[in-house]
């Protein structure tokens, strides 16, 4: 199998899942207990911990372990209003947010909260100059991505940043596209609170984390037990935290080495694409782009039955589609780079690994042509 | 998720292509909604003598097209009518529940182009009402973006 | 190690690891993916629906995976609120829930909600009537745990359920210390949601599920993607779903011989304890407890140097209060029962697994007269 | 959780008893929070003599009770004065922070003893108010229940 689909979700590496594996027979105590063979879970996770805040930045006690990137979405979205009610209902985002974001922001708008998406430019851009036009004496909290999941673009998340602090509105960020993948420094780029999530960087899936600057005051969104810190209630996945650690500490060992061997192959496909299919258009920014991301529209075709072309030829790839299952739903964030419905519903992602080969590549150029012209030789709205 | 006999039909599709002089041409569905199917017919002494279909659409929209352009040849018009969406889907061992409005795309595009075949010749047909393009329901999707 | 606190959390088994390992590094794949290999997963996840669902008499298209218990909790609660704050403000619950239940009331009541917290008997039980007397026109939800996590009392649940069901109203059950050790119908006791843990019956910690009774409205906690049927947003756990469903079909295997297996050692544990501890209490109700479970108050003692000098000699259990590490917070439970403070303060906690050995009781029995003693001798409360 | 040296104290509590007709006895904390630390002091010529103490709380509190008791002995009142919870919980290697509440009993419960100590004797001893055992705070702690 010829693997493209990274942005959806990556294997466990070995190691990582060597790292876990104590922890589910043999070290399997409650951390919150007494008793010894607890207490090293406890440190298990106090490390976990410091290896997370150390990547971005931030210190061990503004971290804060979660189910996943959605979690910590939810709850910085959800917590920050509620926390901040009395002072302002304003919330300002983009239009090309993972639903993770924007669901929990339509929530909130069905309970008095007004939003602003942003619309993005047809890169998948916001500029820091439209979020500051977009403050409002009663804007509460800014969230904007760190990098787009499906096009790849890369946000100017620094300047967002400064701008956020300027006014004094607390700044979340997305970042689970990014973590593990793009360097992060959560104080110098004035991030007060980064979703995170482990399975996008070779850990487990069910994992992420939050990272909470120190002195904002958000509430949970599970209440309960008093783990977290009194921040997040349930029993903690040590397992889990373990291998997100493990896992970011591997994504963040040379990570530009990495990224420069990743780089190369996406722009050698991108490159060979283009060559070879007429009717195409990369999605997304060119250069303020994941390493990682090729985003594809084939004009007159529709992204399904291309994706099951090349799955039958062992090449996993996802439609630029949010939900795969219906086409009747184009993705949110092509149409907002303006494309029509028919190019949103045409469009192939491509998410490259840490193992994948330029002979894959090659082999995705020699079959994706074909596969195209066939679709398209069926199709009733190409005429040669 | 697709049963083996959708995926045989979706990666060899019989009756790609068009009729020129088509007696009848249906099409429905529209790029916005990322489906297109566009059924042509030729129909002689009442009888479909040839099917033809042009789909822009997901696996299933192109099965369905196939399977529902082989079914109708050879049938005569009332025979055609019968089809039912639900024929096609058991013709191709099922569909999954998010994709059986694909299959009513298909019997919609027949319907299509025996009403313009009707509307040509100055017939009726039992049962035929003008299409209407209908196909705008909402449909939800187990599946997450990732 | 005798490790006696599986009521805190549970090795995984063997099998359960096993079962859970090949999704982790080698069937990754996305199971909201279109291509083949993601599909494996989504079978996998289908079939652990099934699993669980079976186990409880309910549906498949009824049980919803979450990240524990605690999500569980919060999820039916709060969802259910939201869901019903039309048409009433009222919540029944005890005095005794896990604090996974009482946070997300407490919430609720600083939001308009009013809830009853019925008192329960000195064994730890409410009866049906108790919940019957308080309900009100306004009343849209009772909420009541199978079985507590501290002292075992098993609730009359399918009594309760009947008295739900004839007022219409929407009844949850807390059942995490139930599930995989207790027969559970849901259709039969009425239940219409439920919420369960992985980890206490041997599964993988971070992993739950919610049975939500075909046709009730609950809107979601997590929104995002469309996952679980657009009801519960973020990417599946797949190893830890698969885990939880094993672990369960294992637990429910044999759950009648298992547990007279484990019910003889609570009792021997239990008399053992009477016979060679002066000014002792055994907490909960004497039959109508889990098997696992035994809890007992020490009196001039506190209990979580007992709970050191047991760690000491490699005996794992854990005090009555429900914050280890504060004994300034005697447990919610313990007071219900009506104990003065110091009693409450005094108790622990030994739950047992299939694990367990008559001669590891034999060794808690030999120990614990001298530990209770030797901290007596040191308390100012204790007067030979 | 906690140091080698808290638990060594906590299994192995030097002074642990009561001193018959004891120069001045301090009971600070009561049954209702889970902590009471009682000290006994024998004092000759401004000299502790002998400390001893019994103590209901956690293995922090019987260790700092064992720690502190036998820090004072043999100082003079002033020295003991000078002790403060920070410097028993330093001798201990320390305690986690939901645990330095503890040593704060053991130093209330010191001056406590020395207080009586003081109004049986008639003495007035420098920076020594009297014990109003106001040990309710709150204190969080970072862990569930289960
Ligand atoms: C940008 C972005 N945000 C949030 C999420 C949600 O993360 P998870 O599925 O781990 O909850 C994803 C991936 O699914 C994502 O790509
Ligand atoms: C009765 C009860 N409810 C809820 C929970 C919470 O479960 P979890 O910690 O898995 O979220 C627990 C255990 O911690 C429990 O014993
Ligand atoms: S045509 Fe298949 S999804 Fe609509
Ligand atoms: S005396 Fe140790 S917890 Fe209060």
């Amino acid at each position: 199998m010829i693997y493209l689909d990274h942005a959806a979700t990556t294997p466990v590496k070995p190691e990582v899942l060597e790292a876990m594996l104590p922890y589910f027979t043999e070290h399997y105590g409650n951390p919150s207990s007494i008793y010894k063979v607890a207490q090293r879970n406890k440190k298990a996770i106090d490390d976990a911990r410091a290896v997370v805040a150390g990547h971005l930045g931030a210190q061990p006690n503004e971290i804060f372990f979660t189910s996943g990137g959605t979690e910590a979405d939810n709850w910085a979205i959800k917590g920050m209003a509620e926390a901040l009610k009395e002072k302002g209902n304003h919330i300002i985002t983009t239009n090309i947010e993972h639903h993770a974001v924007l669901h929990p922001c339509q929530y909130l708008e069905k309970n008095g909260f007004e939003v602003t998406y942003l619309e993005v430019d047809p890169d998948g851009l916001v500029s820091a100059e439209q979020v500051e036009a977009a403050i409002r004496p009663e804007t509460i909290l800014i969230t904007i991505m760190y990098a787009n999941n499906e096009i790849g673009t890369i946000m100017p998340i620094a300047e967002i940043g400064a701008v956020a602090k300027k006014h004094g509105i607390v700044f979340h960020t997305d970042a689970v596209q990014a973590v593990g993948h793009l360097p992060i420094d959560v104080h110098a780029q004035n991030i007060d609170l980064l979703s995170l999530s482990g399975h996008k960087f070779y850990g487990p899936k069910g994992t992420g984390a939050l990272y909470v600057r120190r002195g904002l005051k958000l509430p949970p969104l599970l209440h309960g037990g008093g783990q977290e810190r009194n921040r997040r209630a349930g029993t903690e996945n040590v397992p889990g935290i373990v291998g997100l650690a493990k896992a970011l500490d591997l994504a963040c060992q040379d990570m530009e080495a990495k990224n420069a061997k990743i780089k190369a192959l996406r722009d050698y496909l991108i490159d060979g694409i283009k060559a070879r299919i007429p009717y195409c258009r990369l999605n997304g920014h060119r250069e303020k782009r994941l390493p990682n991301n090729v985003n594809f529209s084939f004009e007159f075709i529709e992204g399904e039955s291309l994706l099951l072309l090349l799955d039958m030829e062992g090449i996993a790839a996802s439609s630029g589609s949010a939900c795969t299952s219906g086409s009747l739903d184009p993705s949110h964030v092509l149409l907002a780079l303006g494309l029509p419905h028919e190019q949103a519903h045409g469009s192939v992602r491509f998410t490259l690994g840490e193992n994948n080969t330029r002979e894959e590549m090659d082999v995705v150029l020699a079959k994706l042509p074909a596969f195209v012209e066939r679709l398209r030789s069926m199709s009733p709205l190409y005429e040669e | 998720m697709y049963s083996q006999k959708v995926m045989e039909c979706f990666m060899n599709p019989k009756n790609v292509g068009e009729i020129e002089n088509a007696d009848g041409v249906g099409t429905v569905g529209n790029a916005k909604c990322g489906d297109i199917m566009k059924i042509y017919l030729q129909i002689e002494d009442n009888i479909i003598r040839d099917a033809k279909f042009k789909t822009f659409g997901c696996g299933a929209a192109i099965a369905t097209s196939a399977m529902l352009t082989e079914m109708v040849k050879g049938k005569t018009i009332d025979e055609a009518m019968k089809i039912t969406n639900k024929a096609v889907a058991e013709a191709l061992d099922g569909l999954p529940p998010v994709k059986m409005h694909c299959s009513c795309l298909a019997e919609e595009a027949l319907r299509a182009a025996l009403w313009d075949y009707a509307q040509k010749n100055g017939l009726t047909i039992d049962g035929l009402t003008p299409p209407d393009n209908i196909h705008e329901e909402e449909h939800t999707a187990d599946s997450g973006e990732n």
